[in-house]
């Protein structure tokens, strides 16, 4: 009865979350796509949790369902006056089509021919009471697998001067994003002075708790992100200008404490990014609390954009 | 292992569904989102496919969540370069795609 | 008691669907916008069932959905103002439209007539 | 007994939700829909988390529950007042 139910949960979920998927692809008006985009957010980070990843579905609750609403919708409110007539192809394009569906029926039936690997990873499973925290996922983000993360956490800057590069000329000096104004004391304003301190705590306690629970830098981090980014939007707090100096030290802090510690784990333990048995849970908790800064800062900035003047358009 | 096939097999569709809104949308905004949907069903499908054994393997789930975030990422960077777009050029479409009036 | 959580949280994900069929109708961008805040609310409330049926770690998810669940309706507001970084509370509503200043009957006249504006622009 | 209590309330706050979608699709214009929303769901979220909190196996589970259910709430409050002035703006013109 129960294993029936589960299997009627997972069906009804999965339902969902196709029909808004082909509500995105196939519907008309760039803003109806948009907020079903924003649905579809929501509703994986309900399927995450139903596969089991919870650490996943953390992050996807803040970023599907947070941050990449703001961005999309932001851009929509920009872009509705150079709204092409037409946003979709004429007619049906059943070229495309005919390669979506011969690109799913492809993966699909690579499901059923994929070999189940040994699980889990007895080699995992051997090295985990070494890692020196509970959680697995961050012992692999931070210790297993720390060389994905570095270069991941560089990808992250990479992409944050890109959008920078696209400012122009006149307002390299302005404040990031657009001047974001509200009425003092007016709802929006009480919201963005109310919000940030809770998620400010929950924020801090996902990180903290993220060695042994689910939770972690990237959760945590994002999570920051989107609460700064409702200061931001209430007009509570005023983004700084790209050269402020305490600014970029919170972007390198993570990548940079990343950095030294596996340079130290090359001199003391014998190799890049290895971190010392005795020593691994306070320099994976060293390195997560930078981590967590930089991700912050960087994708709120992200989200805000390149600094742009008032009246610009 | 029944409910990963189902699973396993929306993130396939999402994937295909996706590729037909890369292909078919003409307004940039709708590609940056349908290639989100690529992206996002990939790594159900992924995600499904680390979750078939006794427990759930942390590794892919890892890899996941850098994935989630390097997505929002180059969204962003896309999402700057589409309001550039329009900005120099008046329109939210590729001057080779525009259809005659 | 599984069984049971489990059938209220697909009670709960069919009558999401009914929202996703006003986020598809619309008409106002502010209905699709609305709906899809109830979506946000289901899904918390399915995150909560979850977090009994299976694991409780699931309640961290809910917490994180719970707080960013008006995130991107406060950037649907911000969107919306003239410059696209305001705050609807700032500019007073033309006077003619404000609900107070009308009867029922005229103010329901204005939500039959003044219908989508994506529509009017030709993409709704 | 706690079991009774979960039954009841989870069913309740089902009802709720059904409820504020029936609103949802039946009301006739954006600011009524807005009512079926806001009330309706929070309501059914908050019986729906009550219900849960009976099963919880600690206190900190029973806060994490009540905290959900506040922010909740918050947003919705904020949200509804927001949506409606956005709504009556893009609506007069602007």
């Amino acid at each position: 009865m129960t294993a029936a139910l589960g299997l009627a949960l997972d069906a009804a979920l999965c339902a969902l979350i196709l029909g808004v998927a082909l509500a995105v692809v196939a519907g008309r008006g760039v803003f109806r796509a948009v907020v079903f985009f924003i649905v579809y957010g929501l509703l994986a980070a309900v399927a995450w949790v139903r596969l089991d990843a919870v650490n996943v579905a953390l992050a996807e609750a803040a970023i599907g369902a947070g941050l990449t609403g703001v961005l999309l919708l932001a851009a929509h409110g920009r872009l509705r006056r150079a709204e092409a007539a037409q946003d979709l192809a004429h007619g049906m394009p059943w070229s495309a089509a005919l390669a979506g569906g011969a690109l799913a029926a492809a993966l699909g039936w690579a499901w059923f021919e994929m070999p189940i690997p040994v699980e889990p990873g007895p080699e995992l499973a051997e090295a985990l009471p070494r890692a020196g925290v509970g959680n697995p996922v961050t012992a692999v983000l931070l210790n297993f697998r720390a060389w994905d993360t570095l270069l991941e956490s560089i990808v992250l800057l990479a992409a944050l001067i890109g959008v920078w590069m696209l400012a122009r000329e006149g307002d390299w000096r302005e404040p990031l994003g657009r001047p974001q104004h509200a009425r003092p004391g007016g709802v929006m304003a009480g919201f963005g002075r109310v919000l940030p301190p809770v998620g400010l705590l929950v924020g801090v306690w996902l990180v903290w708790a993220g060695a042994d629970h689910p939770g972690g830098a990237f959760q945590g981090g994002t999570v920051l992100a989107a609460v700064g980014l409702v200061a931001v939007l209430a007009g509570v707090i005023r983004p700084p200008w790209i050269g402020a100096p305490l600014w970029q030290g919170a972007l390198v802090l993570g990548p940079a404490v990343f950095l030294l510690a596996g340079i130290a784990g090359a001199v003391l333990a014998g190799g890049f990014l290895t971190l010392p048995e005795g020593f691994a849970k306070p320099a994976i908790v060293t390195i997560e609390v930078a981590l967590t800064v930089s991700i912050a800062v960087t994708l709120a900035f992200l989200v805000l954009g390149p600094p742009e003047a008032e009246g610009a358009g | 292992m029944a409910a990963l096939s189902i699973y396993a097999l929306t993130g396939a569709a999402l994937v295909g569904l996706g590729f037909f809104g890369l292909l078919a949308a003409r307004h940039l905004l709708r590609r940056v989102v349908a290639f989100n949907l690529i992206g996002s069903g990939l790594f159900l499908y992924f995600g499904a496919a680390a979750t078939r054994g006794a427990a759930p393997d942390p590794v892919p789930q890892a890899l996941i969540i850098t994935g989630i975030v390097v997505a929002l990422a180059a969204s962003a960077l896309a999402v700057a370069l589409v309001v550039a777009q329009v900005r120099a050029a008046g329109r939210a479409t590729l001057p080779e795609e525009e259809d005659a009036p | 008691m599984t069984a049971w959580l489990s059938f209220v949280a697909i009670g709960v994900l069919a009558s999401l669907a009914g929202a996703l069929w006003r986020v598809w109708r619309g008409p106002a961008p502010a209905d699709r916008m609305m709906a899809a805040q109830l979506v946000g609310t289901g899904g918390v409330a399915v995150l909560i069932l979850l977090a009994a049926v299976q694991d409780w770690a699931a309640l961290d998810v809910a917490v994180a959905l719970a707080l960013l669940a008006a995130l991107a309706a406060v950037g649907f507001v911000k969107a919306g103002t003239p410059d696209g970084a305001g705050d609807p509370e700032e500019e007073a509503p033309p006077a003619d439209m404000q609900l107070s200043a009308m009867t029922p009957d005229a103010a329901a006249q204005v939500g039959r007539t003044r219908r989508d504006p994506d529509r009017r622009r030709g993409d709704g | 007994m706690a079991d009774l209590a979960t039954l009841l309330f989870t069913a309740l706050g089902l009802v709720f939700f059904a409820a504020g979608t029936v609103g949802l699709i039946r009301f006739p214009d954006t600011f009524s829909r807005l009512h079926a929303l806001t009330k309706a769901d929070n309501l059914g979220l908050g019986f729906i988390a009550l219900g849960v909190a009976f099963q919880a196996e600690s206190w900190a589970q029973v806060a994490r529950i009540a905290l959900i259910w506040v922010l909740a709430l918050l947003a919705a409050g904020a949200v509804a007042q927001l949506v409606a002035r956005a709504a009556l703006m893009r609506r007069g013109g602007a």
